[in-house]
């Protein structure tokens, strides 16, 4: 199998760079800048990805989405025959999760609002959020978080971020309209998403012992 | 210039992580390999793409990994072959050890993968991180550097003289640090019998349990025997796995409590 | 020659990774060597994207022609499914070592053709 | 347009409300809103870019757009029916899932295409493993793992033919006069077509089809070879409209014909023997698409999609009811319904007029060469073959519930008949002899083989990886150097 498989794979690297080899000379680029400025923004990524290419991000948001369900109905199936042992806990690291909390929410936020003007949008913002988040959490303890939350209301929040977002991208797409402040409200509510989604992801992994 | 060294550097990442044996080590090295993939991306002018990779390749990707291995990663043992304790019995691995590490592995949600080493070795491969447990017979010397479970079972030292010449004993051993600093180790207990036999050392210092292996198979004739105190075989731990030690403990006790070891001992042992 | 460089490293970490996916027999090292397969792919069509002397796509980060910006927008889509790819294999892995405590292929195919005895 | 995209939104929109509550409720919303668009945009619209120059993903309504639009709704209606009272989170993933499909009929962008198999089979495979069975999960997990293997080699295809014409869309591809000559657009076609060969399950390249559509529960066996297939068919079906490779088609097509029959022959596991047929089917369609005949590859999809439902729903009750998944154990279990069901759905598969597998199988056949024909009579008198081992099982015990049964008996029925009459040619009392005498001769020859016991290599997961790299390396290959 071994040898069949270096065969394989190097067959494959050999088309691949028979391929790369042919690839040039290069289609020109249609210009770029103009479809920028055309939805209201300087990052031309943006301009693609909540704009020209909208249709195609309200399904990344739907993979991510159905991810996030999947999680939850897989992660609920396990029968732990035994409670994890908790996260160690000082008050040290306690005080400096609460501490840390202002400025990652701050970060995300601006991660998240100044997408369309250079690096930065709803996704890695959300990434950023749910991640820090739930880091805080594990020095917090997640047992106790996980009272805290009101589960239902996350998911309330979360399908809410995502039909709002289907419902802003049947404006954008069938009636036309174009802005920076349509970006902002795009990215913003990606980021909601995505940090919820992160945050319920990881709290199943590191805390679900299952309910069956 | 930069995206040839990163793009090195990347490469040589994600060959070192995928080649590691233990998979935390692939998980950190396959982390590090995304970031500096992030790194690549950004000289090829995709400050988008890099923030992006930081974020969800790297960040959320490894969490993800790291939380998943919590619960399924491998437990790693290394061991010496010591039957009736552990050894390899055709394509399984069997012995008494094995009923309880395979117990643990359940416990723990972990599958159990024995890797056979010298005694000599297994300390060594526990402080590396290399391995979770150490197991096979394994009576602990004092410098080893190890956590120790609660004592499995209990057995003596034993010397035995079979005739002129030096003493040796297994190396790693408990039983070599009750010889004079002159004397001549082996890798495994085999080698030992075989150079008692063979004339080549004239006492052997060893545990019980391979002392009366050896006169009941008549391999060795012992003309004279020394006590050389109480020993208690265990399972050493790797420092900083505290939660394997205390499953272990916890289990030993149970098995214990409930006469199970007894059980065992009296079905492999005799 | 910065682009054929990456592409280059694209088409290693693509063999590297099925290398590890097809030869390891734990479930977990499989998608860890998936997972750099698919990082390969997203470079691709990065260092594809990129011409010599290229600036970031976006407007007024200086002069001179920027780097294709729809790659860039695909390939964000393409990391995050990868993740989502990651995140499901993972919750199914974890199952299954729950229900036959074991992630090791071979053991779990031998199982099958047993029809999966009680473990 | 803006009436088929929102469709797609309607759909989208309420399966992730139904999440939070009322599943029931808002997937059945979502079917007369998704009906309601169908007949607003039917029957087709232009081109459109959606979000405009220079990179807006096309969509258009075209015939293949029509067929699946109709083939998901009627899916979606017949498990409404069937499992109106299963859990709360199988009606919003259905819901998402179909409108996936209807999203994915319309595409006409390559990557719009590749993010949409990718979504589609992840809910599959949350579907799939939602049945709780380590079996379903095993087999979904190859199933997720082999896909993605696939869909990262139609990644490096896409960066190739996008870096070599700077365009993703069907028709702008098409337009610009692909070569194949080129060594680039040679490799990434090659590319862009194993990986969607992947995703859609054919032989040698898709392994995991057959076990996957077997282990499922017996709902999804339904969606998944009635529709989340044929997302992988279409973009086929738009790769050979943008590319010429006719000929790489129909050698694909032959291959997943007879490899899939191969294994159909001598599979014992009922549900898997199904999923088996849906690998060896793939080769109508690949034929079809291969020889150019769009409408006969299409109408065989549509009726694939419907009569393939009904055996899966039909053998599926019979394998939950009866905890027996072998066929010989079946034997003399089935209620009345189940059996039904079961047999339009053989005679249909087996191509009896005035079924609907006859109108396709017809249709298909009308303009093809000689050789096709010829492999389409091998194909059918080894479907028939295989599924005479069915007909014991066609005795009924008891009568029973016939839940979503006979919406897709009539709908099999009523494309058939449909079908027949408008092709015209297949009236003639020569067509319909030729396919009883197939279907007789494929009878005896089961009484032949069931004599014969090959011993077929069973594939593993690591075989399967491999086989799938190595095939899609031939068909590259095939590509760049065939010369075609």
């Amino acid at each position: 199998m071994r040898v069949l498989t270096a065969l394989s794979l190097l067959a494959l690297a050999g088309l691949l760079a028979l391929g790369v080899s042919g690839v040039f000379p290069r289609p020109e680029l249609p210009s770029a800048d103009e479809v920028a400025a055309e939805w209201g923004a300087e990052n031309v990524v943006a301009a693609i990805i909540l704009g020209v290419r909208l249709w195609d991000t309200l399904f990344e948001i739907l993979v991510y989405a159905m991810t996030i369900v999947g999680v939850k109905l897989g992660l609920r199936l396990l029968r732990w025959e035994r409670p994890l042992p908790p996260v160690a806990e000082t008050p040290l690291l306690r005080r400096s999760a609460d501490l840390l909390l202002g400025p990652v929410v701050v970060f995300a936020l601006y991660v998240a609002v100044s997408g369309h003007l250079g690096p930065g949008g709803g996704f890695p913002a959300g990434a950023i959020l749910g991640t820090a988040l739930l880091l805080l959490a594990l020095a917090k303890g997640v047992e106790r978080l996980s009272a805290e939350i009101h589960e239902p209301a996350l998911e309330w929040a979360e399908y809410g971020a995502i039909v709002a977002i289907l419902a802003l991208a049947g404006g954008l797409l069938l009636l036309g309209r174009r802005g920076s402040g349509y970006l902002v409200a795009a990215n913003v509510l990606i980021a909601l998403e995505v940090a919820i989604g992160a945050w319920v992801v990881l709290h199943r992994f590191a805390s679900s012992r299952g309910e069956v | 210039m930069a995206v040839i060294l990163l793009s090195a550097l990347t490469l040589a990442l994600a060959v070192f992580a995928l080649t590691q044996r233990r998979l935390l080590w692939g998980v950190i090295g396959v982390g590090a390999h995304s970031l500096a993939l992030a790194g690549v991306y950004l000289f090829l002018a995709a400050p988008d793409v890099a923030l992006t990779q930081a974020a969800v390749g790297f960040g959320l990707v490894t969490f993800i990994y790291l939380l998943a291995l919590r619960r399924t990663g491998k437990l790693t043992v290394v061991a010496a072959e010591t039957p009736p304790l552990l050894h390899q019995d055709g394509e399984h691995v069997a012995g008494l050890e094995w009923e309880i590490l395979s117990r643990l592995g359940r416990q723990l949600h972990r599958d159990v993968e024995v890797l056979w080493v010298t005694r000599a070795e297994i300390p060594r491969l526990l402080r590396a991180g290399e391995a979770d447990v150490g197991a096979g017979g394994y009576l602990p010397r004092t410098d080893d550097g190890v956590v120790l479970s609660r004592p499995l079972i209990p057995t003596r030292i034993v010397a035995v003289r079979c005739g002129p010449g030096p003493c040796g004993a297994v190396a790693g051993d408990r039983c070599q640090d009750c010889l004079p600093a002159s004397s001549v180790t082996y890798e495994d207990h085999r080698e030992l019998a075989s150079a008692l036999r063979s004339g080549e050392i004239g006492e052997a210092v060893a545990d019980l349990l391979h002392v009366r292996q050896w006169v009941l198979s008549g391999e060795v004739q012992p003309s004279e025997t020394k006590d050389g105190g109480e020993a208690a075989f265990r399972f050493a731990v790797a420092p900083g796995e505290e939660d394997v030690r205390q499953a272990l403990d916890a289990l030993l006790a149970e098995l214990e409590r409930s006469g199970e070891l007894a059980r065992l001992i009296a079905r492999y042992i005799g | 020659m910065e682009g054929l460089a990456a592409v280059a490293l694209a088409i290693a970490l693509v063999g590297v990774g099925f290398w590890t996916l097809i030869v390891r027999r734990n479930l977990i090292w499989k998608l860890l060597g998936l997972n750099v397969g698919a990082s390969g792919a997203i470079l691709f069509l990065v260092a594809l994207a990129h011409r010599p002397g290229a600036r970031p796509p976006i407007v007024g980060l200086g002069p001179g022609p920027s780097a294709d910006p729809l790659p860039h927008a695909l390939v964000l889509t393409a990391i995050v499914i990868d993740f989502a790819t990651l995140a499901l294999a993972l919750v199914y892995v974890i199952f299954l070592t729950e229900h036959r405590h074991t992630q090791d292929v071979e053991r779990l195919e031998r199982d099958e053709e047993r029809g999966w005895p009680q473990p | 347009m803006a009436a088929a995209l929102s469709g797609v939104l309607l759909y989208l929109g309420l399966g992730l409300l139904g999440f939070v509550g009322a599943p029931r409720a808002f997937s059945l919303v979502a079917l007369l809103g998704g009906a309601t668009t169908f007949a607003l945009w039917a029957p087709g619209f232009p081109e459109v870019l959606v979000g405009g120059l220079p990179w807006g993903i096309a969509v258009a309504g075209d015939t293949w757009t029509v067929g699946l639009w109709a083939l998901g709704l009627v899916l979606h209606a017949t498990l409404l029916v069937h499992a109106w009272a299963k859990d709360s989170a199988f009606h919003p993933l259905t819901t998402v899932l179909i409108g996936t499909c209807l999203a994915g009929a319309l595409s006409r962008d390559l990557f719009n295409l590749y993010v949409l198999m990718d979504l589609s089979s992840l809910i599959a495979l949350v579907l799939i493993a939602s049945g709780r069975r380590v079996r379903a999960v095993w087999a979904g997990l190859q199933y997720l793992v082999l896909t993605e293997v696939g869909l990262t080699l139609y990644l490096f295809g896409l960066g190739l033919v996008y870096g070599r014409l700077g365009t993703l869309s069907v028709s702008a591809l098409a337009e610009r006069g692909p070569n194949l000559s080129d060594p680039a657009l040679a490799v990434g076609v090659g590319l862009l077509l194993a990986g969607t060969a992947v995703k859609t399950g054919v032989f040698l390249l898709g392994l995991w089809l057959p076990q996957a559509h077997g282990q499922a529960p017996t709902e999804v066996s339904v969606l998944l070879s009635g529709i989340v297939v044929k997302i992988g068919v279409v973009t086929l079906a738009r790769l050979a409209e943008a590319f010429p490779v006719g000929t790489v088609l129909l050698f694909l097509g032959v291959l997943t014909g007879f490899g899939g029959l191969l294994y159909a022959l001598w599979e014992k596991d009922l549900k898997v023997f199904l999923g088996f047929h849906t690998v060896s089917q793939l080769g109508y369609m690949l034929i079809g698409l291969g020889l150019g005949a769009g409408t006969g590859a299409l109408l065989y999809a549509v009726a694939h999609g419907l009569f393939k439902g009904l055996l899966f729903l039909a053998a599926g009750e019979a394998v939950e009811r009866t905890g027996q998944r072998q066929i010989a154990f079946l034997t003399g279990r089935l209620s009345l319904p189940l059996a039904v069901g079961l047999g339009v759905g053989a005679c249909a598969i087996a191509g009896l007029p005035p079924l609907a597998g006859f109108a396709a199988k017809g249709v298909l056949a009308l303009g093809a060469p000689g050789w096709a024909k010829g492999a389409f009579f091998a194909l059918g008198l080894g479907t028939a073959a295989s599924f005479s081992k069915l007909v014991p099982l066609l005795r009924p015990r008891e009568r029973g519930p016939a839940g979503g049964l006979p919406v897709l008996a009539a709908a099999v029925v009523a494309l058939g008949v449909a079908g027949t009459v408008l092709a015209g040619d297949l009236l003639a009392p020569r067509a319909w002899g030729e396919a009883i005498l197939v279907v007789g001769l494929g009878y005896g020859l089961y009484h032949g083989l069931s004599r014969v016991r090959p011993g077929l290599p069973r594939w593993g997961f690591d075989w399967s990886v491999v086989s799938l790299l190595g095939a899609s390396v031939g068909v590259a290959g095939l590509v760049a150097f065939g010369g075609l």
